[in-house]
């Protein structure tokens, strides 16, 4: 059981956690945060397998995982 | 007469190119003087970004006004920082998809346009700041609206493949302005 | 003549190219990087010659070289730039080499702000660099007075063989106005004004030791030092006819308000925004900061004058001290000061100028 | 659950990077987190900022750090470090700042063996002032004041700053990594780890460049950048260790 | 107290070195080369650090960051040298670090001439940098005053967080005389100076945002910058009482010297020189040239003062403009000037007065 | 009987050097000037001089000349010779000038190609000030502001500028020399007349770095500066062509 | 009372250390205030070298003075530069080795030693200096021998071989100093 | 035959053309010049071949060679 948390707030909507999760846990969603970035949100939680890439990727470190 | 605009936004919102349009189509159809004086922060992107258009038929002084006559707004943190300095009886354009923001003050004309909305509906999300200049236009008449597409039109040259787009984009600003006049 | 719409910045870029200028080198800085931009774009279609220098002191010295070939020469910064650069200025004013730069300041000191201000004016006016040389100073108010002095400044520079500085600001610099660009210069004019120099200039002499070029920027004798300071203190007292200053209603002002550059511009439309209220104010607005126009201050009515303000972007003031010279305490100077690149206000100004008004009322 | 991956503390809890979207200056300010926690040196480190983007985190890390004049932050950590050597310093610059305007003082510091850390920022390019060209601009790389491309027989070459170093005697420790993918990603880190502990072991000189990106001035989105970085960047700027002794 | 015999750069360095500095950073060139020279043998014996700079960039950069931990440090160089540390000691005044340096100035502009000269005044007191900061600046006449000067030096830059700048020339340099050095502080005290700093140097903080040391000489808000400016000049304006300045026999005094450095040591001599024949002159030497002292020119008894007469190393003159500001026009102002390395002659000064004595005396 | 070896024309006639008794700067200035006579192009040279001991000819050489703040001579050469192709402009420069304040110059120079000479000549030492350190003082050499001698620890080691320039892509020549022994003198000359045609041909940068002796600084008589070239520089800093393109 | 004292010569002629022997000798053994100020060309060698001894009951004003009260001469260049410094009565002290041109000026003393030749003599010609030194104070008695030999001894400290020669060189100076008095 | 022209007041007694010359036709000499060195002087002038080593090593330009 993992999860993935992204602080939509510092989140830039830059994608790389998108293309890197090799699960295919996260995309770009609709809303906008208060800097007018479309932020990254799980659409596919159960998938995750905490291996971090995303996280790791994260040039404004929006992302915190959990296992 | 000397009217002090102020267009404010995020980057990437095509906040100083407005103003430049704007600008310059003034100084090519007027004898009226007329500054564009950008404000910028230190980083390239992602900051507020906003730019000061004064048009005067005397010499200008302050290419940037402490009161605006003129507002236009295309996020929720500008309408914060610069509603206080729009004039009593100023004109407020506001970009109606992204603020929703209710109004307080009274003394003021409102005009709104949800050009966010209706750039994504034309099919690119970026002639935001054209639709906002047509209603600026179309509702100030302070300049005319040919005059401001031709500089549009001059300044778009090397991407002729733009301009139908921006024309929609343009006329459909035009039309919103005029028609809350 | 067309009027053009022009960033500042690059109204002096294109202003200098029609002047005949054929060799900038410049280092990117805020608010100026679209002088070196503008030149990259354009020094190619005139077969002039772009460089960006790897540091501002490079950049200068690459200026004294060309600038030593005869070559109208040129570059810019802001003000960290400016003080990197100070040392090469000072070489071409001791080797009397001609060349023209500006600096689009903002706020300081060290790496200050990127926004505009006029903290640098005493580097400008008293020390550009060791050594106690001097220069023409000019400080332009607006996008068209910044394309003029720049044209201009090329001439001063061969007449005198001298370094002359622009000392713009971030809002000239970034603001855009519309101009009226002076004429260019044709390739012919252009060749000339080298050729005129060749006798000075390091092209190359024949193989004979008194007429080859010898470009000298400090001497192993002192007393060929001293006489080259005296040369150049003799041209510098030349300058008194080059004073450049606006006065603006002063006649019955007072209060006179004393300032250069944008604080100038600002502040002339409070005086028609008072004027309109019935406050007589007035303005002295030196054009050239360098040599300063003292004697314009003797113009003042002090009989009625109750006081001069100094409005200036420098905390702590600093073109006061120049005003202060002038006024010689004849009346009271007030200040109005802002800071850190924060642009004047006219409102600051119109409540310093009240207050003025109303104390001095009582 | 346990929390696995933390947000480094080093990065104020509640501010934002003024990082433009997928600017890889925010990974790397992350990863010198990330190692100084790891080592628990957060108290011991001094922080060089060079100018330029590297600048628009000073006020959000939670270690001591200065901003050095363009150019001159090697100098800076110069004395920082020879007056205070109990002090981890390292200095954190542009290609702009380390390879232009402060190449004599890069080289020097290199040549002296100062036991600092460089971490070199090689995006090819001036950010911050918004896209003049860099040492290690790319022949035909388009800049600002290279309208038509960076042109060999005007401009020159790009710069390798690993290698010169290299002809240097002093330096302990030279590697070029990027943070491109998640393994250059780790490589990265283990490399500005590798960098910090010879600096506690008083080898002496030791620099990371950082192949990175500057998509808003390279025109491209932050995916695109990633490609660019791959097929452009890397086969001038190969990865790896140049020096480690 | 024993007096030793010493060189004046090497005076000053040993006054550095017993008030507590314990990192020097410089780069070679004359008249200065026995500072750093000097550093480089005493420093390893007190636990110290030299480095010979790559650069005078470099130099005031190491000691920007030395200083930055809290090490009393200095730098010094001469005349274009110190144009090159211009950049890096504004950084030092916008990031408030306390360091201190010495100008051992020579003739200029450019590269000038390796004798003595007095052409970095206005440089010095006005403009050591973009910005508009400001700085105590010193002006020894003895080698005694340069120990002592320079030994006081470091407790005002850490008083105020400011650079200190000590204004000699090539003469208090290069030539010896007695001097008593003043006591050297202890290991103790030198840590427990450094200890006090802690908060602010970058010595290491633990993991606790607000608490982390941040020095910033630059501010990206310009209302932060306007703040830091504000502060800054707060604390220029506290210097009114750090004036110090020499009054030497002006009571009676019908003709007033006003100069400072060597050039003032040797207008005191030509003062008792001319008094034995009669002729009464006075002397006006400031020891601080910033702040300058305005005020002691109202002690000038104007009502049978006939001139005042500037000596200085300097063509143009430059610290005339000072003077003029104190003289406010209340009796004419003469000059006696040489430059490029001469040094003044008790001769040109004793003739100047003379022709003043004469002249006015018709 | 015929001249066959006559003064250089380029050394005023009547004035005899500042230089030291053995000071090689002479022996390279009048190698200069043999070769720019020799290929007639006196009245085309623009010669740029450092700041040190180089500069105590300025006075007395026939061709035009001009000094360039201290370690900016390739700089001020760039802006020459960009202003004026036709001119064959050199610099003149010592240890100090050309590889330490003048590095990111000379560095940035060479990496540019741009079109220039540069006349390097290595003493190991300051020569003009008095024998400070320089960045090719070699390990245990005295200098004045190195009074135990340069020590690796503390002063890295000495610089090797050839082989830092033969990192980069674009210079065409690179060649050190030394003027010890007669054959040496000849090559040196060689060298000088090669980096001449290179410019005149297009070519790019071009730069000798001459092996040389500062017998005051080294406290040596002249003819012991020899015998210390030998047997102490040139095992550091090995004669030969590094580049050649 | 002031005394003023140029030492001119070559370089290498060790004129700067006979100055500076002369003055810290001066400082150390009296309360007088003295100053020694040197005079150097770019040069580092082969340019003329020389310095400014000024002895004084009272404050120093001028370390360099216009007109001398004595005048050391190592070579002929030396003695036409400074000969119309030296005042009326003045002192001058020549290298008689070197310099024999002859001497115009009457109303001046004269003391005249062979010093090369005699450094030659005791077998080292750099001494020449310090036998210069001896002829000065022998003469001038300006300050004790016993406290300037002190000074050298102390200087010299680092190379205890060389005193033998220096004390001798020391001695005949005083020597001929006194001799000419 | 050959010949050397020593400039007597250009030379600074290096001893360079004395040490090169492979003839041993040069040599110190006791005189002095205006500058205070002993110069360089022909001791042997009818060894000299003309090979131009002792002016090519002169720093001072102090030497021509006739043949
Ligand atoms: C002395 C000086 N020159 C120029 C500048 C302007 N400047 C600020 S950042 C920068 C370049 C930044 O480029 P780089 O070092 O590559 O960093 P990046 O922004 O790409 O990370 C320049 C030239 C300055 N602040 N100071
Ligand atoms: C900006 C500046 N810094 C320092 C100096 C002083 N200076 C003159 S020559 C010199 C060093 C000369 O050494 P080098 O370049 O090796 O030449 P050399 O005399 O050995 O031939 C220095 C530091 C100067 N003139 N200008
Ligand atoms: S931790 Fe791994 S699997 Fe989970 S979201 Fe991130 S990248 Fe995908
Ligand atoms: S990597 Fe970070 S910034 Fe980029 S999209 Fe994902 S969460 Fe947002
Ligand atoms: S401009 Fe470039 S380097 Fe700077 S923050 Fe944006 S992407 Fe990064
Ligand atoms: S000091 Fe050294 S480099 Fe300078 S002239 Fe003398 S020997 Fe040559
Ligand atoms: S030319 Fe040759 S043989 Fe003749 S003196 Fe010179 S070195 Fe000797
Ligand atoms: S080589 Fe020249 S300077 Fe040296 S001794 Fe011979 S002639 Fe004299
Ligand atoms: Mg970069
Ligand atoms: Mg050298």
């Amino acid at each position: 059981m993992a999860r993935v948390e992204i602080r939509s707030e510092s989140c830039k909507s830059c994608q790389y956690c998108v293309k890197f999760c090799p699960k295919g846990v996260l995309a770009i969603g609709d809303k906008v945060n208060s800097k007018g970035y479309e932020y990254s949100v799980p659409v596919n939680m159960e998938a995750c397998i905490a291996c971090c890439i995303c996280a790791r990727m994260c040039p404004d470190a929006a992302i915190e995982v959990y296992k | 007469m000397e009217t002090n605009l102020c267009v404010a936004g995020f980057g990437g919102q095509g906040v100083m190119t407005l103003g430049k349009f704007l600008a310059s189509a003034t100084c090519d159809s007027t004898d009226k003087n007329v500054t564009f004086f950008p404000s910028y922060g230190a980083e390239q992107r992602g900051g507020t970004a906003n730019c000061f258009v004064v048009i005067s038929d005397e010499m200008i002084g302050a290419p940037l006004g402490d009161v605006m006559d003129d507002l236009i707004v295309m996020n929720g943190p500008s309408l914060n920082k610069f509603l206080c300095t729009l004039k009593e009886g100023g004109n407020l354009f506001i970009n109606s998809s992204i603020v929703s923001d209710d109004i307080a003050r009274k003394d003021i004309k409102i005009i709104k346009a949800p050009v966010t909305e209706l750039a994504l509906e034309l099919g690119n999300a970026k002639v935001l700041n054209v639709i906002m200049l047509g209603v600026y236009v179309g509702y100030t008449e302070v300049v005319s609206p040919e005059v401001v597409w031709g500089t549009i039109e001059s300044k778009l040259g090397k991407k002729p493949k733009l301009l139908p787009l921006n024309k929609a984009a343009f006329e459909k600003g035009l039309e919103i302005g005029k028609s809350q006049k | 003549m067309a009027r053009v719409f022009m960033k500042g910045c690059e109204a002096i870029a294109e202003a200098a190219v029609r002047a005949g200028c054929r060799f900038f080198a410049g280092y990117p800085i805020t608010p100026q990087n679209e002088i070196p931009e503008y030149f990259a774009r354009r020094m190619s279609e005139v077969g002039g010659v772009f460089v960006q220098g790897e540091s501002e002191v490079a950049s200068v010295n690459m200026v004294y070289g060309a600038a030593s070939m005869g070559t109208r020469s040129m570059t810019s910064s802001s003000s960290p730039g400016i003080s990197l650069k100070s040392e090469g200025i000072s070489y071409c004013a001791s080797a009397r080499i001609p060349m023209v730069y500006a600096n689009i300041s903002r706020g300081g000191p060290g790496v200050g702000s990127i926004q505009p201000a006029q903290q640098d004016y005493f580097q400008a006016t008293k020390a550009s660099g060791n050594g106690g040389f001097e220069m023409l100073v000019f400080a332009p108010s607006t996008v068209q007075e910044a394309v003029d002095m720049t044209y201009k400044a090329f001439d001063y520079a061969d007449r005198d063989r001298n370094p002359v500085l622009i000392l713009a600001d971030g809002v000239i610099g970034t603001m855009m106005e519309p101009v009226v660009l002076p004429d260019a210069k044709s390739d012919e004019e252009v060749a000339a004004m080298k050729e005129a120099k060749k006798d000075w200039a390091c092209v190359g002499h024949k193989l004979d030791y008194p007429n080859r070029a010898w470009i000298e920027p400090g001497h192993w004798q002192t007393s060929d030092m001293q006489r080259a300071n005296e040369e150049a203190a003799a041209v510098y007292a030349s300058w008194e006819n080059e004073v450049q200053v606006e006065e603006y209603k002063i006649e019955d002002a007072e209060i006179v308000i004393a300032a250069y550059g944008i604080s100038a511009r600002i502040s002339k439309s409070v005086v028609d925004m008072l004027r309109k209220e019935g406050i007589k104010v007035g303005l002295i607005r030196p054009i050239t900061v360098h040599p300063f126009p003292y004697k314009t201050f003797d113009n003042i009515n002090y009989g009625i004058c109750k006081a001069v303000l100094d409005v200036e972007m420098s905390i702590p003031a600093q073109f006061v001290q120049d005003v202060s010279i002038g006024v010689k305490e004849r009346c009271p100077i007030e200040t109005c000061l802002s800071s850190g690149g924060n642009i004047i206000s006219r409102e600051a100004i119109i409540e310093a100028v009240k207050k003025i008004n109303e104390k001095q009322g009582v | 659950m346990e929390k696995i991956y933390a947000r480094t503390k080093t990065i104020q809890e509640d501010k934002v990077s003024g990082f433009c979207p997928g600017c890889m200056h925010g990974t790397v300010i992350k990863l010198i987190g990330e190692v100084l926690e790891e080592m628990n040196i957060v108290d011991k480190a001094a922080c060089v900022l060079g100018i330029g983007c590297c600048g628009l985190h000073m006020d959000y890390i939670a270690y001591d750090n200065t901003t050095a004049p363009h150019g001159r932050a090697c100098a800076v950590a110069t004395g920082m470090k020879r007056a205070n050597p109990e002090s981890l310093v390292f200095t954190y610059q542009g290609d702009g700042d380390f390879a232009s305007i402060g190449l004599g003082e890069s080289v020097s510091a290199a040549n002296r063996g100062e036991n600092i850390t460089v971490i070199f920022i090689n995006n090819g390019i001036y950010g911050m002032t918004g896209g003049q060209m860099a040492p290690t601009t790319l022949i035909g790389m388009k800049a600002s004041t290279a309208p038509k491309g960076r042109i060999a027989e005007e401009h020159g070459y790009p710069m390798h700053m690993c290698e010169i170093l290299n002809q240097l005697t002093a330096p302990a420790y030279l590697e070029r990594t990027s943070c491109n993918t998640p393994a250059n990603v780790v490589k990265t880190k283990k490399a500005i780890r590798k960098a910090f502990e010879n600096q506690l072991n008083g080898k002496g000189f030791s620099m990371v460049e950082i192949v990175t990106s500057c998509p808003t001035n390279w025109g491209l989105e932050a995916l695109d950048s990633l490609t660019y970085i791959e097929e452009k960047m890397l086969p001038e700027f190969p990865l790896g260790v140049i020096r480690d002794k």
